[in-house]
């Protein structure tokens, strides 16, 4: 019994001693990495990464998958900015309510993927994908595909003033994380999600209603991608089409390299923080220790597929598809 | 009731509705003419799709395709030089191999095949660029028409890609339909654990079944490369989210055992032509995406059989 | 108080429920019985609410209601207790217990671990169940799991002031002698508060427990009878339309077996699940392995069909001894196993009879990979006329064929592929009799044919009666052995008395 | 500065130039109309014109955009008048999406193109020839295609040569070092030809300063967002050591000057290509020290305008000498001392271009190595 315990207990922190060996490599490496200020900017290029794939943890914890993320993420940072703009352009006016309202567009994006997933009976990955499509071409319509400035110095303060070495969206992002953290752990539909991930038919027939916890998913997702979204600006201080560019691919890595199962029920936010910290170290540690670009796709590869291989409980999984 | 039997005709009953509906609109759609010249140029696109289709009937998912069809067209392109018509079968069994290796880490290493497969296709990425020393190649004319000029000519008015196409469906269809590997696949997708307990290597089926996804990734970026005569690590760009979407239209469902080759080949033509038809209906050029994803969502609720599909996640 | 009239269900090309009447009374036990098919589990759907009727109507206390999904029929006082797969296993045990009703240990949103912990004691309580409700579920054992199932359903007499209605959907299935009486124990006591409504296959517990019972047959009530008037053999009359074989066994067919031995087990053991089993199995014998769950059962027959290394001893099959072991190893020695879960790893539905009878030895109608479908087909047929497999065709579906059917098509795919040795692993199960018997026929015909079976048995009566050979297992040790030759069977107490 | 002087004065010639220009044109639409149908492919009096491009989010492809746009409204024609293709970085949907052109209109098409990769130029500009349709190409060819092989129908092909305008950007750079200290350089899509060429540019400016090291050159494929983590990185890795930063177009240095401003940087020299609207505020500014502007407006309204042109008969490609079927494109600098004169003429009021004077602002035959 004493054994099948430490198995347990090395599967559950995998991914957090992956993350260690990444850092202590890299200092080794090039002992700059290993710097306050160096961790900063991991935080600061980790921070919109990880509200998308939180939002998406909780999708994939239901043993389906979102990958309208792109879309959203683009949709909820240009109407953020239209709205922004349009009613003062600074945080000291009105113009703070752009910011519930991109929640607001992130979370009613987030309902109609989940109303296409349900009422349509098409599978998510089918639904979120072509959703996706909607998403980023809505928001080329919307901006013609100019590029909104965002200048105010209020809301760049996210990236521009530093508490304690880090700059505030890195403390609004862990914000959020707690958030995910209490959702997933203390409410009902956090709960939920793990019921329906572990056993559909049987939490249907436990008298949980299904479909409304998966389209409260999905909202909850699209809530969390809207942030991401609004960090994604902060960061840049730029909204266009592009903000949500490369964002699917970079959440899922992080959400499956941090333990979470894709066939659901398995993991939560604290595995997914410790993906994106991964994948962000990576690349950050990739350039920092001066590896040529073109490599760095499949380092970074090769390097998701041994965090992987070294966080996956073997011995709960039959098969992998 | 009736629509039951009709349910596994929707692929191409969508694909004729839309043709005509693009046809009544502008009859030039509707030349032969167009027709076979639209068909053509998306073989290279339905050549990767049928690759996906094999894993995606398994249950998994290749991201590498994309980035396989980018190193084969750099790779073509390299080896043309040397090896003539031999870089064909450099290309396709680089291709495989490296199919065959996310298959490994997909079976036996556990790592789902969504993040596998984007993995070995960040390998293969690297691996095209740095082949290509970052640049884009060109084919020699005469080197290229010696070699491969077979694939890109016209016999009868018929562009050769699609004879390349219809003997790779052929092909695809046979082996889905009359070989054991094609039996063991649907086995696999459709019941794994009864699969493995009648003694089938699931195992080696799902890694050749990457193996033939990558193969075929590589033959389509050789049909693109030779196309357009010559190479580059990003020349494939834009493939795979199309790729992907014609498998799904098809009919071929991501939850595996239901579908195959033939839906693939009505799924690439149905995007191929709701493609055509934003020009056709003239949609405003930043609204096209828009609509794309619409009206994809509109075709896949028309084509997929839920009827197959035990839980809907 | 509960009743349902002339309810009538379609399914595409089924008729499943033709014009149905049920009634359950106050604190009344309803038996109900009927073979595969015969509409049991839907008319279960029905009522607790996860089918909507196509026509009739159901009341309760004289109000017409019509549920539109499994948690209004809660509401209305309707709990089922499914099979213990019904659990959620990566949730916790009191998570499973309060699963849709989280929202009264809730307070500003947020959820109280500590209440709900409390309130999942005082539920197992009730079912007499020690656990800390804060167990993974996965973690327990499969009786465990079924007393949860019906903890969990006990909810219901704190959430609902009026009337019960509790259905049992094969609770006893997975549960020791003196859990069945615990929880026989458990529904008399209760029906002061509920009306239950018991659905099992073992006739002799319907008819202990029941006051009525409801005999099911072609989607129809065929009969309803007291518990004084009932009659085993009557009811199964009912039931399948013709009367049941004194010889349910087929024990009159049981012949000696033959001296060349199949496999051979030499002191093998195997960490944490087996230890020190020796075992010879020959030509033409039916050895049982009996012992309760988690025994070692199972774990013995993995490692007969290859998938499982034992630590130590030695593993014989036909004369080579056995060194690799891998999932395919057992198929290659002509091993072939009919598992529990048939409709996971005994056919795959989604493809069609002739499919589902080469999977396992496609090698034989194929050359150089390509199959010679033709062949395929007219092997299926012949088996299908041999076992008489009820299919319009070679092309239907595994996935839409009746549970024995199914079975018979999983024996045809190893017969067929010559298999020698044959592991059957509650080969009954969830079938009706006249399917067991046809189960039954082909044991016997197997070992004429020379055939070896290890069998783990649904019951002990049907391990008593097939068997040449039995061992009794517990915790993974050998107990006993008995010889079943005719006439000279043990008894059950006998095996009881070794398991427990 | 004299680069941008001498440029607008070669501008207000052409513009003086124009009405001559018209009433020629005007000329040759009725000579062409003259012809009748029997002339067929001779000249197509009412072609669609189309632009086919990568992408809506860059707003260097705006600017192209604009200027078709603005070429269709000169014809009195609305905006919508031109088909956009958008090939979202797709080869294969260019190509495809051409063809599905070419049979829509029967090859009555005037399409201006930037074909995505070097490759693909040569399958779409046969498709067009055969269909007898007329196109002209912006950026992407291969170097063994050209115009003069295909008679009238490959009309023009325009390019830059980035290297020569990249070293002097780069100098401006260096010498904004002092001459000493450590450059990083941030790259486009590694494959892309100007990617390629304003890194070599970078590196023959070096060769005239010793004391500089290129620290690091990383691809950072036109994103801000990527350019942002790359810069990140490089900060980490060498620090105080980086002295000043090239980029290779102006979307790269947003994500640059972010990355700077995140750490608190000011005053960093940067240097940046392509002079977008939002580029040349951050010169005159002083946040950039200098740009690039190769007036993507006119490329993309001359580029739709040769085609257009040449479909309708107003002149005979094939008549016309090699220097006007190949060229390239007019560049031009802007540094701070000349962005907000820059900014009035070129941006806040956008000039009106004559779109038959087709190589006024051109810069010369396209020279192959």
């Amino acid at each position: 019994m004493n054994s099948f315990l430490t198995r347990d207990i090395l599967v559950k922190w995998a991914p957090l001693l992956v993350l260690l060996v990444l850092i202590v490599f890299f200092a080794a490496m090039e002992p700059r990495f290993f710097s306050v200020r160096n961790f900063a900017r991991i935080g600061i290029s980790s921070a919109p990464a990880l509200m998308v794939a939180i939002g998406v943890t909780f999708i994939i914890i239901m043993g389906s998958i979102d990958l309208s993320m792109e879309g959203t993420v683009s949709v909820c940072a240009v109407l953020f900015a239209f709205a922004f703009l349009a009613m003062g352009g600074t945080l000291a006016s009105i113009a703070w309510l752009a910011l519930p309202l991109a929640l607001l567009v992130g979370a009613v994006i987030g309902l109609i993927n989940g109303l296409i997933h349900i009422r349509l009976k098409i599978p998510s990955f089918m639904a979120s994908l072509a959703m996706g499509f909607v998403g980023t071409g809505f928001a080329l319509l919307l901006t013609g595909g100019d590029r909104i400035r965002i200048e105010d110095e209020a809301f760049r303060a996210l990236l521009t003033t530093r508490w304690f070495n880090f700059p505030i969206m890195v403390y609004v992002a862990l914000l959020f994380t707690f958030i995910a953290w209490f959702i997933q752990s203390r409410t009902t539909l956090g709960r939920n999600f793990y019921a329906v991930g572990g056993g559909e038919e049987l939490a249907h027939a436990s008298g949980l209603n299904v479909n409304r916890v998966r389209v409260l998913g999905f909202m909850l997702a699209g809530i969390f991608y809207a942030v991401g979204a609004l960090l994604a600006v902060g960061r840049i201080g730029i909204a266009e089409t592009a903000t949500g560019n490369n964002f699917m691919f970079v959440a899922i890595t992080s959400v499956v390299v941090g333990g979470t199962a894709l066939w659901g029920g398995i993991g939560g936010v604290w595995n997914t923080l410790i993906g994106v910290l991964i994948v962000n170290v990576i690349n950050n540690g990739m350039v920092v220790i001066g590896l040529p670009g073109y490599v760095q796709d499949g380092v970074l590869g090769a390097l998701v597929i041994i965090a992987v291989v070294l966080s996956t409980d073997r011995k709960s999984v039959s098969f992998v598809k | 009731m009736d629509f039951e039997r009709i349910k596994p005709h929707l692929p191409w009953i969508t694909l004729l509705a839309l043709v005509a509906l693009v046809g009544i609109s502008d009859t030039n759609f509707l030349r032969p003419q167009n027709l076979i010249s639209m068909a053509a140029d998306i073989v290279p696109l339905f050549i990767m799709a049928m690759g996906m289709t094999f894993v995606i009937y398994i249950g998994g998912i290749d991201l590498s395709a994309q980035s396989m069809a980018n190193m084969t067209t750099v790779i073509a392109t390299v080896a043309l030089a040397s090896f003539g018509i031999g870089a064909a079968l450099i290309c396709i069994a680089i291709g495989a191999i490296m199919g065959a290796i996310s298959g490994f880490v997909t079976t036996k290493l556990l790592v789902p095949s969504f993040v596998s497969t984007l993995a070995i296709g960040g390998v293969v990425f690297s691996i095209g660029q740095w082949l290509s020393g970052q640049r884009a190649l060109y084919m020699d004319a005469t080197l290229r028409d010696n070699a491969f000029g077979w694939m890109v000519g016209n016999t009868a008015g018929i562009p050769h890609e699609i004879f390349i196409g219809t003997v790779l469906v052929l092909a695809g269809w046979f082996l889905q339909t009359r070989t054991t590997f094609g039996r063991a696949l649907k086995a696999i997708g459709a019941g794994e654990p009864a699969a493995a307990a009648s003694g089938i290597n699931v195992t080696r089926i799902k890694i050749m079944a990457f193996a033939l996804s990558g193969g075929l990734a590589a033959i389509a970026g050789l049909l693109f490369a030779v196309k357009l005569s010559g190479g580059s690590p990003t020349i494939a760009n834009g493939f795979l989210l199309p790729a992907i979407v014609a498998v799904l239209v098809g009919g071929t469902p991501l939850t595996g055992g239901v579908g195959g080759v033939i839906n693939t080949m009505i799924g690439t033509l149905i995007v191929a032509v709701i493609r055509s038809s934003m020009l056709y209906f003239e949609i405003d050029a930043t609204r096209q995406q828009m609509v794309f994803g619409i009206i994809l969502i509109v075709a896949i609720a028309a084509t997929i059989d839920r009827s197959k599909l035990r839980v809907v996640k | 108080m509960y009743e349902l009239k002339a309810i009538d269900k379609k399914f595409p090309g089924v008729h499943a429920l033709k014009a149905v009447d049920f009634k359950i009374g106050r604190g009344e036990i309803v038996g109900l019985v009927g073979e595969n098919g015969a509409g049991k589990s839907t008319l279960m759907k029905v009522i607790y609410g996860a089918y909507k009727p196509d026509g009739g109507t159901v009341t309760i206390d004289g109000t017409a209601v019509r549920f539109q999904n499994p948690r209004q029929a809660m509401d209305h006082g309707i709990g089922m207790v499914f099979q213990e797969q019904s659990l959620i296993t990566n949730l916790t045990v009191m998570e499973n217990i309060f699963l849709g009703f989280e929202q009264q240990f809730v307070k500003f949103g947020v959820i109280n671990w500590k209440t709900m912990a409390a309130a999942a004691k005082a539920q197992l309580a009730k079912v007499k169940l020690d656990i800390d409700p804060a167990t993974i579920t996965a973690n327990l054992s499969f009786a465990q799991r079924q007393l949860v199932e019906l903890a969990k359903v006990l909810t219901l007499e704190e959430r609902i002031d009026g009337d019960l209605v509790i259905l049992l959907d094969e609770p006893t299935s997975v549960l020791a002698k003196e859990e069945v009486e615990l929880l026989f124990k458990l529904v008399r006591e209760l029906t002061n508060r509920a009306s239950f409504i018991f659905v099992s296959h073992r006739m002799d517990e319907v008819l202990e427990l029941s006051d009525r019972v409801y005999v099911m047959k072609d989607g129809a009530v065929v009969d309803v009878v007291t518990r004084d008037a009932a009659n085993i053999d009557a009811i199964q009359h009912k039931m399948v339309g013709r009367d049941i074989d004194k010889e349910y066994y087929r024990e009159q067919w049981q012949k000696p077996y033959g001296d060349e031995v199949l496999v051979s087990f030499g002191n093998v053991s195997l960490n944490g699940r087996y230890k020190d089993i020796s075992f010879d199995l020959h030509r033409g014998e039916v050895l049982c392995l009996v012992g309760t769950e988690g025994s070692g059962r199972e774990a013995i027959l993995r490692t007969v069909f290859g998938l499982d290394k034992p630590d130590t001893g030695t593993v014989t099959i036909k004369g080579e001894p056995v060194t690799r072991f891998h999932a395919r190893g057992g198929v290659e020695r002509g091993i072939g196993y009919v598992p529990r879960e048939r409709k996971v790893e005994g056919i795959v539905a989604g493809m069609n009879v002739y499919e589902n009878m080469t999977l396992s030895q496609m090698g034989n109608y194929a050359s150089g990979g390509v199959l010679r479908i033709s062949e395929e087909k007219d092997m299926a047929r012949s088996w299908i006329d041999r076992l008489g497999i009820k299919t319009p065709n070679v092309y239907k579906d595994c996935g839409g064929l009746s549970g024995g059917n199914q079975q018979k098509v999983v024996l045809a795919k190893w017969r067929s592929g010559g298999s020698d040795i044959i592991l059957l692993d509650h080969p009954t199960r969830g079938l009706d009799i006249g399917a067991k018997e046809d189960v039954y026929d082909m044991v016997r015909e197997m070992c004429d044919d020379g055939v070896g079976i290890i069998l783990v048995a649904d019951t002990l009566e049907e391990a008593i009666g097939l068997s040449h050979s039995i061992l009794v297992l517990k915790d993974g040790e050998m107990q006993k052995r008995f010889d079943g030759t005719p006439g000279d069977k043990p008894s059950l107490y006998d095996l009881v008395h070794h398991m427990i | 500065m004299s680069f941008i002087k001498k440029f607008i004065e070669q501008e207000t010639i052409n513009r003086r130039n124009f009405l001559f220009a018209s009433a020629a044109g005007m000329g040759s639409f009725a000579a062409a109309g003259m012809f009748g149908p029997g002339m067929a492919r001779a000249a197509i009096t009412d072609p669609t014109v189309a632009w086919s491009y990568r992408n809506r989010t860059n707003p260097y492809w705006n600017e192209i955009v604009s200027g078709g746009e603005a070429f269709v409204e000169s014809l009195g024609k609305e905006k919508d008048f031109l088909t956009h293709l958008i090939n979202e970085g797709s080869s294969e949907k260019s190509l495809a999406d051409v063809k599905a052109l070419l049979s829509k209109t029967n090859g009555d098409l005037a399409l201006a193109i930037d074909t995505n990769d070097a490759p693909n130029a040569r399958p779409v500009v046969e498709a067009c020839v055969e269909a007898g349709a007329y196109v002209s190409t912006l950026w992407n060819k291969t170097d063994d295609l050209h115009p003069w092989d295909f008679g009238d129908n490959y009309v023009s092909h325009m390019s830059w040569s980035d290297e020569g305008p990249a070293e002097q950007t780069a100098r401006i750079l260096l010498d904004a070092m002092g001459g000493k200290g450590g450059v990083v350089h941030l790259g486009g899509i590694a494959s892309n030809n100007p990617a390629i060429e304003r890194l070599n540019g970078l590196n023959n400016a070096l060769k005239d300063y010793p004391d500089v090291e290129l620290l690091a050159a990383e691809p950072a494929d036109w994103d801000t967002q990527k350019a942002n983590q790359v810069m990140s990185a490089f900060l980490t890795r060498y620090g105080d050591e980086i002295t000043g930063v090239h980029c290779a177009n102006d979307t790269i240095a947003y994500g640059v000057l972010e990355a700077l401003r995140a750490e608190g940087i000011e005053g960093m020299p940067v240097v940046s290509y392509d002079g977008n609207p939002q580029a040349v505020d951050l010169v005159a500014k002083g946040d950039i020290l200098a740009t690039v502007f190769t007036n993507p407006h006119w490329g993309g309204g001359i580029t739709a305008s040769l085609a257009y042109h040449a479909a309708t008969g107003h002149f005979k490609p094939s008549e016309e000498p090699n220097e006007h079927r190949e060229f390239y494109g007019p560049t031009i600098f802007i540094t701070p001392e000349d962005a907000t004169r820059f900014k009035a003429d070129y941006i806040d009021n956008v000039p009106t271009y004559d779109w038959t004077d087709f190589w006024g602002p051109s810069n010369g035959q396209i020279m192959y190595n």
